[in-house]
């Protein structure tokens, strides 16, 4: 696959799950390069509301050898279209509290458009490639895995 | 007969009752298996909205799976 | 002006000049906000090198009063154009040095789109509109003001 | 004859060697007074890279200045 050939300097990418609490301040220190002119961070928090239904906390699940791989491809696929320095992205599993930082995306470019774009496109193919799984706990009680609803769900079915 | 071991995340697993299990089957692909699957445990998602990784990379729905392999079906993801 | 018209909260918006150094994690500390899904920071650094100058140090000097102004008027815009919970600006003035934190831009919004845009807009508008100058510390001694080099500094003609 | 405060910033600050000056001029607009001080301090901005602000806003290069008004050019701004 051609997407496997792109090179990158690896120092300059990683990609991680942790099961522990995120350090913004720590990760966006590892990003430090006289050359940058610009550091781009996305945070991804856990919010008190979803759709409508208020939301209690959130379990993130994770597929991690293949989360791994694809978060990488990911960072690389980044550096392959956009002039960086560095980019990285942490997400974390477990039980998580209101408030808190589920996950971290840091990118660093000589100007600023580079780095804007590929923080949004790693965010945005994090969300939609990376095998990771988020289940929220409602106030009242229930919880619900999201985007696995079916049309089975809603009408009381359960086929 | 291919014998397999299977792994669940999420709500597979949650609908399965546990994370992994060694099996012994004639599916041939991941659709196949999937179907038997979801027939046995009443797995709630449909075949279109799983992905099938093996031996932990992505597979095509009708790769064929070889004795020994380790296969995870995925369902929709929801990182971030 | 209708720009002025804009009605927003503005505890969710603030506009700074600072003298002193810029401290993100205090600033990022006070976006924390449980309706927010998504905060996006960009951070100017000041990098070692500008089109092939080595660079040694930046001055920054702002007309401090219009700068606030036109700054507010930056924030509001970005709150009646996108769905936001919070944006905040900060620039440094004074003399800065290699890798050091220039200007730091936060918002948080319920979504990430709106977040990535409005941060976008709040750098690319106060870049272009907000009376803040830098001058250019060369390694070889000599020194520049951005944007301000006319045909006549290159040809050696100081008309 | 009006009477109007100048203030310098950058460029302008380093080429005229003071911060503010009180001045008496026959100029009734930014593009005029500018012109004046251009020609008179060897800025080497041209009118046309520098805008104005009177009393803390900015207004048009056209605008009719009045006595006692606090007046700024603004070198190309390079903020972030």
């Amino acid at each position: 696959m051609t997407r496997e050939m792109i090179t990158v300097d690896l120092a300059a990418m990683s990609f991680r799950i942790s099961s522990s609490v995120l350090d913004p301040t720590a990760l966006s220190r590892a990003l430090a390069d006289e050359r940058a002119g610009a550091c781009v961070t996305f945070e991804g928090w856990v919010r008190n509301c979803n759709e409508g239904q208020p939301v209690l906390s959130l379990e993130y699940e994770a597929y991690a050898l293949l989360a791994d791989k694809e978060g990488a491809r990911i960072l690389a696929e980044a550096h392959a279209k956009f002039p960086l320095l560095a980019a990285h992205c942490i997400h974390r599993v477990g039980l998580l509290q209101l408030g808190a930082l589920a996950i971290w995306v840091g990118v660093t470019a000589e100007h600023r458009g580079a780095a804007f774009d590929a923080c949004r496109y790693i965010i945005d193919e994090a969300k939609a490639r990376v095998p990771i799984w988020k289940k929220e706990h409602y106030t009242g009680g229930t919880t619900a895995w999201i985007n696995c609803a079916t049309r089975g769900d809603f009408a009381g079915d359960t086929r | 007969m291919l014998t397999l071991h299977v792994e669940y995340f999420a709500i597979l697993r949650e609908q399965r009752g546990l994370t992994q299990e060694t099996l012994t089957t004639t599916a041939a692909t991941p659709t196949v298996l999937y179907a038997e699957l979801r027939a046995r445990h009443a797995f709630t998602l449909p075949a279109d909205r799983v992905r099938a990784a093996v031996n932990d990379e992505f597979v095509a729905a009708t790769a064929l799976l070889r004795d020994g392999d380790r296969i995870v079906f995925i369902p929709p993801v929801a990182g971030g």
